[in-house]
């Protein structure tokens, strides 16, 4: 039986579901720019959470008209709040886009997986540490016969 | 505040590191160490109250920390352990000094660190020796390992491997001891001794088996008992020659000596023969006895297989040391006396029998016993103090070996245990074959080529050697003078003490007396010469004038017996070697390897969205059920 | 005198924004303006933390009273985490001079700013700005690096970081939705009734995850390796030793004043112990200096919160002495990864060429692992014996995997150590061999001095630290500062 | 005991076995003899032997070690005799007990070990090998038989165990009392021996008659001489664990010369056994048999 419809359960619904959609679109997406729009979608859904953790339905919005006698407020400290918490969110998702474009030009992908990959690629390459961790050389001794020495490396991708 | 004794120990101890450390440089330096090593004797003799009355002498030093009080004191066990101790590091200073450092110095041995390696460790046993309660106590432990860690890997390579191997297992037995720490102080408060030993009274079995096998395998690791004993062969026989014989002297006693105030002292031998191990009739005292006796009877046919000479003698320290464990764990009269007094003999015979090895190795260059022979000719002396050494390690009658092992046998006698008798007698037997084939591979048959400018061990290396020879022999003829000590340990730690006499031990079901048994010893060797010599001189022969079935011997022709020695014995017991414990541990480490690649796995390209989710839905579910 | 602890707020973020200007106008000049604030940061703090009479005290910024104004709390703990924030920007200030050197100056002054406004702040938004603050600095600082790698990095870290703050703000409109306060104090007040109830932990559990990304909390440090390889060691330093610590700090704040669940505590200590376990078992395989310390220091946070989940603050004294040993160990560390950086097997030989950076990376070793006289062993036994004490198993497990993560520690620690002392192999140039040298060793050095000064008077030292954790954990102090008795306008 | 009259037991106590261990050589020889059907050697034979090897004129020798090596031979059996009691002297038996006796016949093993690897001659060696293996083999049902009987006793002083044993006459003796004992013994004492099935190591086909291959002249004269003493010495402590020891002297030679037959005439109608053939029969049959009889004891 779906509890009474009353207007404050369908906003809670909706924040807790924006928020919900955009932390599994971060989890599911493999492009990273998706990635970072599901962030934004996740952001705006706790947003709301906060707004309606201070709202009252029979309140007006609170700002303060005139001197004299004030109808009922809503309680302004979470809109404020809100205000920052969007700022920020506003500054990150910035930061991340420009990001991703430096990350396009260098890696020519925004591929989280390849990204990932090429990222420890590089990090084994600057540390000069062999990658152990590699499809084609499985790791321990081989149980197999030796491979034979001259096989070309089919990734290339061996710095 | 007054400087007692004990201060005085510990701070001319202290010079002694200041002065390694700061003139080490030169070559005079190895003798000054030698000689502070000396005065720290002195200054123990001085204290020789303790080992023939019993009593406390207390440090001045004591602070407290977050709440622990730390002191530190002397007693007649730290005693008699701090005797071997101090005892072998001045011999082994002196062997190191003059020729053989010349000779390491060359071969690109760090001299100066060696001596502060030295110093170091002989300070930090002392502080071990003298703590005076349990955190003192895990103190002196931590600085003990870590000394013996420097000791042994300074010689590089292999021998740093070895350090490597050993301290992982000295930390793992640091870690159980800190645990048990934990145990003890959780549910005594302090960690003082006698508030401990308050609490043993009052603590559950199941906790005080617990503290039994943290405590039991914590010092178990140091001594080398035998699940954790693979490490100290190899860390022994590599470390830099004087250094094998100050390690394999007394190293890893320091594990008995801790157990002997923790196990024995505080928890108490009736206390631990109460601990059932359910299901079965044995009780923690039988389960401390079997490991001993396998711990003389693994490595002992250990060393029988090992091809240099080094690893065999560190192989049979372990093997010894389950003599010491297996005589104190026995605990009546004469089983402690010959556990404790085997520590003294074993500290003797090993550390000549080390340095006799480093005689060869500094002459030959080798100490694989497959590329020596027939050295008795050109180094006579040497060859006497290994002699001396082998029948010491083998437990034969004129030297002191025999006594304390005869005292573990008859307490084995006496509480009517078959099986343990039998054991010790295998492991007694199996000395007495590895430890010819040591004889035998190095100085007798025949001579090689490349050895026959060889000379005797230079005098800086042969005074010790025969120093420690004439200790064996005179502790053999008069075992009295180590048992008073001995008996004066035992009040202290609890044990029954032994009614001895200078000659042995007297009592009512059969007694040893040596000065009897070795006089008509020789008395029989003297009718024999006679007999021997009545038939005139006797015309001595070239090596190569031997029976070779018809062939001409020449100098070319390898004509010795030493590799595959007991070669009748390895068909039958060759199977049984399939080195199970050193399986065992690589598959610990495979284990640990596999573990982190996995981790590793999860941090790399994991997921990380996933995870976080994952873990904030599991949660929110769990807190909401 | 209180006035001037808001100051050291306001000046290094002053000093941020205006530094690319005054850069543009002379460098000379623009070059020693972070510094001298953050030396009078720190004169500020040390002054405080000498006159002051130990005494908490709290200051109500722009003169709002707390219950709705924001107010920076100061008590011992804070006041020590706030010096040390200011006093190890200063020591890891970025003083390498070239073109972006006025951006990522100005970013460490703000990174420096947002620490210390973390140390000291008592209100919870307040504190979630100053957490994204930090957060945007270090995005900032590591993409400054400039190779790929580290935009990679600093990416996948962004991301993560994103979500933690959607779910520590998730948290806060539940407390303010419950309690209609964010006041830290006013909190710990309405807590008992009103937040003890199964949304008050949903509550307490999404703050956690949310600023467990910054400290390193098992789930969700994957970024922990990635972000310490590729960010200069300098800043690793700066992160591993000092930001994540903070936020450590804030998750104790409010174990101790808000949420008393039981849960609460378990949860922790089941994320402690795994994250000890995956962070030391990790480390053991690490092939490449950098990452391995990261590693370790996952590990080392998992004791940390293995310290924390000790019923009612019991382990107060043991996370302050871990903690601050943590922070010069491995701040230490890092600053001789800053030559040494590379994989592990091309330090073989490198003791020769630079003895005292080898003998300061055995000291370290010696004290992370616990080697007695060090404070690395007191910290330990502190921890033990609490740990020891508790009945439940989920303590004694916490305590076995303490124990066994150590020796795995000392293993793979000594195995690097092996290596440097090794003798260098012949086919090395020398010149080739990595030398660790110049003014990281330095650093490197001041931290191997102060961890054998602590050695020496190690018993004074315990005994403030006693004093200081009494004072952290004692509840009521906190609200009567906050809110004296009478509820007249605080000074 | 007066210090005059203890010397004079100590002198003629190995004297008395000497003489003994030729009778008993001499026994060994007949009975071989008697069974490979011819007449066998005259009554002192083997002291011509010995004089004859004595005075030799080319006495050779390898170097000190290898003489010092027959002299630790002969001498540590001569001191093993002492601990011995015989009807009427004691010695020093009461300063050391059986397990001292047992260490004090490991010494001339020792020493005969050193002599032969100073002659460096690899049959020598190898002989030595299977030798201390052969020692390994028979010492283990030895000193289970000697645990057995010790304990029983309550002590390890051989005139206490002879003086219980005499007490009740035949009922009391230590072959009725541990019978099973008893037989473990016999087996461990023939290998002891080192006589036909068991004397893998003087093996003259394969190596040379090992450890005697370069012994010749007094050398093989001492050798000869420690024969006597180490027959004499098993005999006699076996006769003493097991017979009771000898009220008289007469009672007390026939015992030992019976005892000694037993093994004597087993000996000689066995090929030899190969060295891990003799460590697997000593290891399993005496070995069990002590085991269960030292479970009776217990």
């Amino acid at each position: 039986m779906i509890p009474a419809l009353t207007p404050e359960l369908i906003l809670y619904a909706t924040a807790i579901g924006l928020t919900t959609i955009g932390l599994a679109g971060v989890v599911l997406s493999v492009h990273l720019f998706r990635m970072v729009l599901s962030l934004v979608i996740a952001e705006a859904g706790v947003n709301l959470m906060l707004v309606l953790a201070g709202y009252r339905w029979d309140a007006v919005a609170p700002i303060l008209t005139s001197l004299g006698e004030q109808p009922a407020m809503v309680d302004p400290v979470p809109q404020a709040m809100v205000l920052t918490a969007i700022v920020i969110g506003v500054g990150v998702q910035a930061l991340a886009v420009s990001i991703l474009i430096r990350i396009r030009q260098r890696y020519a992908t925004l591929d989280r997986w390849e990204v990932a990959e090429r990222m420890d690629a590089d990090i084994a390459a600057t540390a000069g540490t062999p990658r152990d961790v590699s499809q084609e050389a499985p790791l321990g001794e081989r149980p197999l016969p030796p491979i034979p020495a001259k096989r070309v490396d089919p990734s290339g991708s061996e710095s | 505040m007054t400087l007692t004794l004990l201060d005085e120990l510990l701070l001319f101890s202290g010079a002694t590191l200041l002065v390694a450390l700061f003139i080490g440089r030169g070559l005079a330096a190895g003798w000054m160490v030698t000689i502070l090593y000396g005065g720290q004797l002195l200054t123990l003799l001085k204290m020789a109250a303790l080992g023939y009355g019993g009593g406390i002498i207390a440090s001045s030093l004591s602070f407290t920390v977050m709440g622990q009080n730390l002191s530190w004191r002397f007693d007649a066990l730290s005693w008699f352990f701090a005797l071997i101790t101090l005892g072998s590091a001045l011999l082994s200073s002196w062997f190191a000094c003059g020729a053989w450092e010349r000779s390491y110095a060359k071969q690109g041995g760090n001299i100066w660190l060696f001596h502060l390696a030295m110093a170091l460790n002989v300070l930090s046993m002392l502080i071990l020796l003298a703590s005076g309660d349990l955190l003192s106590l895990f103190i002196g432990w931590e600085l003990v390992s870590w000394a013996g860690f420097l000791l042994m890997a300074l010689a590089g390579g292999v021998a740093t491997q070895a350090a490597m191997r050993y301290i992982t297992y000295a930390m793992a037995g640091g870690m159980a001891i800190f645990g048990g720490l934990a145990l003890v102080y959780s549910s005594s408060g302090s960690l003082q001794l006698d508030a401990v030993l308050i609490a043993v009274e009052s603590m559950s079995t199941t906790k005080l088996w617990l503290l039994v096998i943290l405590f039991g395998g914590g010092f178990g690791v140091k001594m080398g008992l035998l699940p954790f004993h693979l490490w100290q062969a190899p860390a022994y026989a590599e470390t830099p020659g004087p250094g094998s014989a100050f390690l394999g002297a007394i190293s890893s006693r320091m594990g008995l000596f801790a157990i002997l105030l923790v196990l024995v002292k505080l928890f108490g031998i009736v206390n631990i023969d109460s601990l059932k191990i359910p299901f079965t009739l044995i009780d923690a005292r039988d389960l401390l006895a079997w490991i001993a006796v396998f711990t003389i009877i693994f490595p002992t046919f250990t060393a029988m297989k090992q091809n240099d000479a080094r690893h065999l003698l560190a192989w049979h320290g372990i093997g010894q040391g389950g003599y010491m464990l297996l005589g104190v764990v026995v605990a009546d009269a004469m089983g402690g006396a010959g556990g404790l007094l085997h520590v003294f003999n074993h500290a003797t015979y090993q550390a000549a029998l080390f340095m006799a090895v480093t005689a060869v190795i500094h002459r030959t260059g080798t100490a694989d016993l497959n590329k020596l022979g027939g050295l008795v000719v050109r180094m006579p002396l040497s060859f006497m103090v290994l002699l001396i050494g082998i029948i010491g390690l083998a437990g034969l009658p004129p030297m002191n070996g025999f006594v304390s092992k005869w005292l573990v046998y008859r307490s084995l006698l006496n509480e009517g245990m078959p099986l343990l008798f039998l054991a010790a007698v295998i492991g007694t037997l199996g000395t007495i074959l590895s430890v010819y084939k040591l004889i035998h591979n190095i100085f007798l048959g025949q001579l090689r080529v490349e050895h026959e400018q060889v000379k005797e061990a230079p005098w800086s290396m042969m005074a010790p050697m025969l120093i420690l020879a004439a200790i064996i022999f005179i502790t053999g003829l008069f075992p009295g003078i180590p048992l008073a000590w001995v008996a004066s340990v035992q009040e202290v730690v609890g044990l029954p003490a032994t009614d001895y006499t200078l000659g042995g031990v007297e009592s009512v079901s059969g007694s040893l007396d040596m000065i009897w048994v070795i006089g008509v010893l020789f008395a029989g060797f003297g009718i024999g010469a006679v007999i021997f010599y009545s038939a005139g001189r006797s015309k001595r022969v070239h090596q190569l004038d031997n029976y070779a079935g018809g062939h001409f011997l020449s100098a070319d022709v390898r004509y010795q017996y030493s590799d595959n020695f007991y070669a009748g014995l390895m068909h039958l017991v060759g199977g049984w070697y399939r080195g199970s414990f050193l399986w065992l541990e690589k598959s610990v480490i495979s284990l640990i390897d596999f573990l982190s690649l996995v981790m590793q796995g999860l941090y790399r390209r994991a997921n990380a969205e996933f995870y976080l989710l994952s873990t904030a839905l599991f949660v929110m579910a769990w807190v909401v059920i | 005198m209180n006035g001037a602890l808001a100051l050291t707020i306001a000046l290094p973020l002053l000093g941020a924004f205006l530094l690319p200007v005054l850069m543009r106008v002379s460098v000379a000049f623009g070059v020693w303006i972070g510094p001298a604030i953050l030396a009078y940061g720190c004169w500020i703090l040390g002054d405080l933390w000498l006159t002051g009479s130990m005494q908490p005290f709290s200051v109500a910024l722009g003169g709002f009273a707390p219950p709705l104004g924001i107010n920076l709390y100061a008590d011992t703990l804070a006041l020590l985490f706030a010096l040390a924030a200011q006093l190890l920007g200063l020591i890891f200030w970025p003083f390498k001079l070239d073109q972006d050197s006025a951006r990522r100056q100005a970013l460490m002054l703000l990174l420096v700013a947002a620490s210390t406004g973390l140390a000291l702040s008592g209100d919870l938004f307040n504190l979630y700005v100053f957490y994204e603050l930090t957060a945007v600095a270090t995005f900032g600082l590591v993409a400054a690096s400039g190779t790929s790698a580290a935009y990679a990095a600093t990416i996948r870290y962004l991301i993560l970081s994103g979500i933690g703050s959607v779910l520590t703000l998730f948290g806060i409109a539940l407390i303010y939705g419950q309690t209609g306060t964010l006041n830290l104090a006013h909190l710990a007040q309405l807590a008992p009734e009103q937040l003890s109830n199964e949304l008050g932990l949903a509550a307490f559990l999404s703050l956690l995850i949310g600023i467990g990304v910054k400290a390193e909390l098992f789930p969700v440090n994957t970024w922990v390796p990635e972000v310490y390889a590729t960010a200069s060691s300098r800043l690793s330093a700066f992160l591993a030793g000092l930001v994540s610590k903070l936020a450590l700090l804030i998750i104790l704040r409010l174990l101790l004043l808000v949420f008393h669940q039981p849960e609460a505590a378990q949860v922790i200590l089941i994320l402690g112990i795994l994250g000890v376990v995956s962070g030391e078992l990790a480390a053991w395989r690490a092939k490449e200096m950098r990452r391995m310390l990261a590693f370790s220091s996952i590990g080392q946070l998992g004791v940390l919160f293995i310290a924390m989940a000790l019923p009612d603050g019991q382990g107060m004294l043991a996370v302050l002495a871990l903690a601050l040993h943590h922070l010069v160990i491995k701040s230490g560390l890092f600053m001789l990864a800053d030559g040494w950086g590379g994989a592990l097997q091309r330090l073989r030989g490198s003791a020769a060429a630079s003895p005292l950076a080898a003998g300061l990376f055995v000291l370290f070793s010696l004290s992370l692992v616990g080697m007695p006289p060090l404070p690395g062993f007191w910290a330990k036994f502190t921890l033990i014996t609490e740990l020891a004490g508790q009945t439940e198993p989920l303590y004694l497990m916490g305590l076995t995997v303490f124990l066994l993560a150590t020796v795995v520690e000392a293993a793979y620690l000594f195995r690097v150590a092996a290596i440097i002392y090794q003798s260098a192999p012949q086919e090395r140039r020398p010149d080739e061999i990595p030398k660790a040298g110049g003014l990281s060793l330095a650093t490197a050095g001041l931290f191997g001095a102060g961890l054998i000064a602590t050695t020496l008077l190690i018993a004074p030292v315990g005994d403030r630290l006693q004093t200081i954790a009494a004072q952290a954990q004692d509840v009521d102090l906190y609200i009567n500062t906050v809110f004296p008795a009478t509820p007249g306008a605080s000074q | 005991m007066a210090p005059l009259e203890l010397l004079l037991e100590l002198t003629l106590m190995p004297l008395v076995a000497f003489l003994v261990g030729m009778m008993m050589v001499l026994m060994m020889r007949r009975i071989a003899a008697r069974i490979q059907r011819r007449v066998g050697p005259p009554l002192f034979q083997p002291l011509y032997d010995i004089v004859k090897l004595h005075s030799k004129q080319t006495q050779v020798s390898h170097g000190l070690i290898h003489d010092i090596g027959i002299v630790m031979a002969m001498g540590g059996y001569i001191a093993a005799e002492t601990l011995l009691p015989v009807p009427g002297m004691n010695g020093i038996a009461e300063k050391g007990g059986i397990i001292t006796l047992l260490y004090l016949m490991m010494i001339p093993s020792l020493g005969l070990a050193l002599g032969v690897g100073q002659c460096a001659n690899p049959n020598g060696s190898i002989g030595i090998a299977r030798a201390l293996t052969a020692m390994l083999a028979y010492d283990i049902p030895l000193v289970i038989v000697i645990f057995g009987v010790a304990y029983a006793a309550g002590t390890t002083n051989l005139v206490d165990i002879i003086a219980q044993q005499q007490a009740g006459g035949f009922a009391t003796w230590g072959a009725v009392q541990m019978p099973l004992l008893a037989v473990a013994g016999l087996i461990a004492m023939h290998a002891s021996l080192g006589k036909q099935p068991f004397e893998i190591y003087i093996a003259p086909a394969e190596i040379a008659t090992g450890p005697m291959v370069e012994m010749s002249g007094k050398h093989l004269g001492g050798l000869f001489v420690m024969q006597c003493f180490q027959l004499y010495t098993i005999s006699v402590l076996y006769v003493s664990l097991f017979l009771g020891g000898g009220s008289t002297w007469f009672d007390f030679l026939l015992k030992s010369f019976l005892v000694l037959a037993i093994p004597a005439s087993i000996a000689y109608l066995f090929p030899r056994y190969r060295t891990e053939d003799l460590l697997r029969l000593m290891w399993k049959w005496p070995v069990m048999l002590g085991l269960i009889g030292v479970a009776f004891v217990l």
